[in-house]
């Protein structure tokens, strides 16, 4: 199983529940704004700590609340493209890129740094801060600086969603190839129905639950 | 200022070269030894929640409300020969407090820490956190997080605290006067050989020339700082109206 | 060991230059200079209270000798009062008034809505004794809404050098020695307590040279290098 | 402090009201008069460029770095009856400062603006600027866009200055005695009572009560700010790991 | 004309050159992403100052540098709706939606609170702090505040770009009302084709100029 989640969340007033199993390649995550995607991705992603459950990731636990296992963040080894992209304000482009990039070990890292600028085209922006970045530009460096970081999962939460069509199609390939050649699995929010059926073995339903 | 030549207007005097010296020691020692404490203590008040916390918060601030005579008679008490903190700390490591340089860093140093706590509290608290999940998810630890984000981030705080605790603490006088005595050479700063020169009728001129050194070393500080900034915002360009 | 080493002398003050005076005569015969600090009184006891590492302490009033010498932090027999002082009404220098010091003197009619310079007389010794002279002359009473209370002596002094205030109340010595300001007064020695300087070696001396200093200060010659600063002498 | 009875100590004694009340007055008045200039200048540093803004900052920072005392010195020779500014202030339009509340007051103003300048412009220069040309696009002109956008999100440094200045106001000691003297019931503020105490041997418990107010003083302020900064904070909660 | 733009922007060490007028209607901008889309909003709103040239939306000028016009951005009555969404962060949602129609004569308003809340669905949102509200939420808050403050003509920055298919559709029809009833110009940027399609009258392609 690539990804065995049943969990609940607690945002506020809202309470989130989610049960699936996935097999390998690419789980896409469909469902209205609000529904609770970006919520779930964040507690896998270790950033948001359910209130009752589990997540396990290709077999290893990173959240148990029965056994009381709580995997850090920094040991997931989770390549999180975020909704708000986050890149650092205070650093350029090229050393956002290489943030998590430097903290891996050599043999671990599956994309070159040259293969990244190229097929995100960004090449020509690193030496430039974030601040002066447009929106797709912020975009691309994002997903640049999570796959950089060798993760071995992918959560990628609306991660084309500002990008141009041809951009997009190649990006696409990428993921692709990532989802077969490397087998990586991915969590994957789009609202885009074409990019979602393209890309996903399958799709989970994410609907809000009131209460 | 015992021994003033006067009359030797060009440049310094060696007193004025002495107190100068002094200052500079005195101060630079201070703000840096108190800059770690500083720094946790403005972690724990922006980051922490924990019973007591108005209370540390308020200890803290207690240097810049009590007046600098009770601080420095408060040390005195704390920290003079006779006392078990003062007699503890010169039986183990040897550092003693009383009429010696030390312990005008030390007043300087108390004086200087609400404020440097303040500044750097209000920086640390607008980090974005966002940010540092981001890091975390990278696989930066806790400890590379803060060094990577967190501090550059809260840098304008940290040059703000350091910039109003090395300008306090050039200005420091009551505290040290009391801790530490006025002693040429030993805790004479700047301040107190204001005091000194004071307390002589005529001595406009010389007044005015140590407070003009207060006010160079300071300015030279700010500048600094601002030029640090200056370069620190570059490339960070906003949309400007 | 080499050279002795210099003593750490405490002083008040208002003692500044003259001190200073002394220590350079004393230097001048060969010894190490005296390292002084001047502070006020209170500041210096408190400081010898905490167990400063001092060797000599000269004080501008008795009171705190007496506590330091209850608490057993003085060398016994090694006290002595050696230097006196006047009490003076000054008023600045183009100042055209004129006004006896006398009892039941119109003090109070001369400043007008102006106030009176003094010492903090709560705590601060010129303070003390000026309070006790106007207390004596009568006309403490009819002042007491009139006063403006300053730090120590020198800032009684700049407050009526600077025309902050027409008159105020400092030491002869203060009186003698800023230029800018005149006395128009002087008030009687009988109406207030002797003003004196103590002199004592501290318990924790262990400086051989800080004795030598001190029977310098008390000698015929020292006393002179005060007298030049204009105080008296006992 | 002048006619202090000693020995009532189940509350106040009428002195120390009189010298808490004077203390609160001198305090309130003073940041209340500066907190405008201070916010301004605050601006100009946060968010002008001009030639010699260094040397404004500096002028600002003034009364941190000089010793209080040289700082009272200066407030005499500009503010005094004799002195030009003080002069003309009396004639046009009544104001005296010598040996007035008014001069504790103004003393203590001139003491606390450096921190409360820091702090706000701190403040300010993290204010997002995108935020406040989304104001101006949805019709609000600079000035509704200012109180609306710029100072709410300012808050945290203006508080921060607010407590900063005021408990700098209230330990406030050297400046004031020096300008407006140590008059009980017009200018003895919480330290110069204590000053007074401590000069006599065996006031400890009389210097220990003043300080205690103080500090009370400066809790309850602090106290206050903490609990507005939590009231505002409260909704903008955010990812906590 | 609904708008007639010809100018010079610089950008940092990109120049960027604009030229055109374009009829009633919806006006697409397409272009890759760094092409200078939202810099042309931006100049359009008053908030970047071009170094040449002129703008005049409805036959008003807004900017003409030979002229000395520029107009202020609270005079220009333009509702933008931010790639960046840009909610006041310290202020409700209630109070972010009322911050614009609070400034105009409530004879200018030409949408209700209620209607706005239904058709954008976020009634229920009203109390809640921006840092809140999902992506998708703030999005749509976003343009619910752009239209509430009446504005005279429409800027949106792929203001769809994570909104759900349903919503999405409620939107766009809005957006078709606004465009044919009120007859308010827009310029709308997008990289969705469909989304493109359906709404533009004429499609004005932004290409990067390098220099
Ligand atoms: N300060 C700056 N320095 C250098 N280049 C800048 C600066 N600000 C913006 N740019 C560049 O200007 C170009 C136009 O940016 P703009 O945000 O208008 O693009 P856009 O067409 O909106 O792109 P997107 O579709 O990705 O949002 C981009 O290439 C951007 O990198
Ligand atoms: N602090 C909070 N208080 C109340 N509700 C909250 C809070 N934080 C999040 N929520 C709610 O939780 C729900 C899930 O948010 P989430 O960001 O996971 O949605 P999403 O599925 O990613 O939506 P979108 O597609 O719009 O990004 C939303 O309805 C959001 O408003
Ligand atoms: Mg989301
Ligand atoms: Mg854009």
């Amino acid at each position: 199983m690539s990804f065995d989640i049943a969990m609940t969340l607690q945002r506020g007033t809202v309470r989130m529940v989610y049960e699936f199993t996935a097999g390998p390649g690419l789980t896409a995550l469909f469902g209205p704004s609000g529904a609770g995607k970006t919520s779930l991705l964040d507690a896998v992603a270790g950033l948001v700590r359910p209130a009752e459950g589990h997540i396990a990731v290709s077999g290893t636990t990173l959240f148990d609340r029965a056994r009381k296992i709580n995997l850090k963040p920094e040991k997931r080894r989770c390549g999180y493209v975020f909704q708000d992209h986050r890149l650092f304000p205070h650093r350029t482009v090229r050393t956002n890129l290489l943030y998590g990039w430097r903290l891996v070990r050599p043999a671990e890292r599956w994309l070159s740094i040259d293969l990244a600028l190229d097929l995100l085209g960004i090449g020509h922006l690193l030496d430039r801060m974030p601040a002066t970045l447009s929106g797709g530009e912020a975009q691309r460096v994002a997903i640049g600086r999570a796959l950089l970081s060798a993760p071995r999962f992918l959560l990628m939460d609306e991660p084309l969603a500002s990008v141009d069509a041809h951009r997009r199609g190649e990006i696409l390939s990428l993921i692709e190839r990532i989802r077969d050649e490397l087998k990586l699995p991915i969590l994957y929010v789009s609202h885009d129905r074409a990019e979602v059926e393209r890309l996903a073995h399958r799709i989970i339903p994410v609907e809000p639950v009131h209460g | 200022m015992s021994g003033y030549t006067g009359g030797y207007m060009g440049w310094l005097s060696p007193e004025e070269w002495q107190v100068l010296l002094l200052s500079l020691k005195v101060s630079g020692v201070a703000i840096t030894a108190v800059l770690p404490l500083a720094f946790a203590l403005a972690w724990m008040l922006a980051r922490w929640r924990f019973p007591g916390k108005v209370l540390l918060d308020a200890v803290v601030h207690l240097p810049l409300v009590l007046p600098p005579v009770v601080t420095g008679w408060l040390l005195l008490l704390t920290f003079g020969t006779n006392a078990p903190v003062g007699h503890f700390l010169s039986e183990t490591i040897g550092l003693t407090f009383l009429f010696r340089w030390t312990g005008a860093a030390l007043a300087a140093a108390v004086m200087a820490l609400p404020l440097m706590v303040r500044a750097m509290r209000l920086s640390l608290e607008t980090v974005d956190r966002r940010l540092e999940n981001a890091a975390r998810t990278l696989g930066a630890g806790p400890w590379r997080t803060f060094f990577t984000i967190t501090l550059p981030l809260a840098t304008p705080g940290i040059m703000a605290g350091l910039v109003l605790g090395l300008a306090r603490s050039v200005g420091e006088f009551g505290a040290t006067i009391t801790f530490a005595s006025n002693i040429p050479g030993e805790t004479q700063t700047l301040p107190l050989a204001i005091y000194s020169a004071l307390q002589l009728p005529g001595t406009e001129l010389q007044v005015a020339r140590l407070a003009g050194l207060s006010v160079l070393l300071s300015v030279s500080a700010l500048a600094l700082s601002e030029w640090l900034a200056r370069r620190n915002a570059q490339g960070k360009d906003r949309h400007v109206l | 060991a080499g050279k002795p080493q210099a003593p750490l002398v405490l002083a008040a003050a208002s003692l500044q230059e003259s001190m200073n005076a002394a220590a350079d005569a004393w230097a001048k015969k060969g010894h190490p200079r005296p390292r002084i600090s001047f502070a006020s009184s209170s500041a210096l006891a408190r400081q010898i209270e905490a167990g400063a590492p001092a060797d000599l302490f000269v004080s501008a009033n008795e009171r705190w000798m007496d506590k330091l010498q209850s608490d057993h932090l003085l060398k016994p027999r090694t006290r002595v009062s050696f230097l006196r002082n006047t009490l003076v009404l000054i008023a600045p220098r183009g100042s055209k008034m004129k006004l006896p010091v006398r009892a039941n003197m119109p003090l109070a009619k001369a400043l007008g809505s102006n106030r009176l310079a003094i010492a903090d007389p709560s705590g601060v010794p010129a303070g003390i004794y000026a309070k006790q002279a106007l207390t004596k002359l009568g006309i403490w009473n009819s002042l007491r809404d009139k006063l403006a209370p300053a730090e120590n002596v020198r800032a009684t002094l700049a407050l009526v050098s600077r025309g902050a205030a027409p008159l105020g109340i400092v030491y002869g010595t203060d009186a003698q020695a800023d230029p800018s300001v005149k006395v128009i007064g002087l008030f009687p020695q009988t109406s207030h307590t002797p003003i004196s300087y103590p002199v004592a070696l501290l318990a924790a001396s262990k400086n051989p040279e800080a004795e030598g200093f001190r029977r310098f200060l008390i000698s015929s010659q020292g006393k002179a290098v005060f007298r030049r600063f204009g105080f008296g002498t006992k």
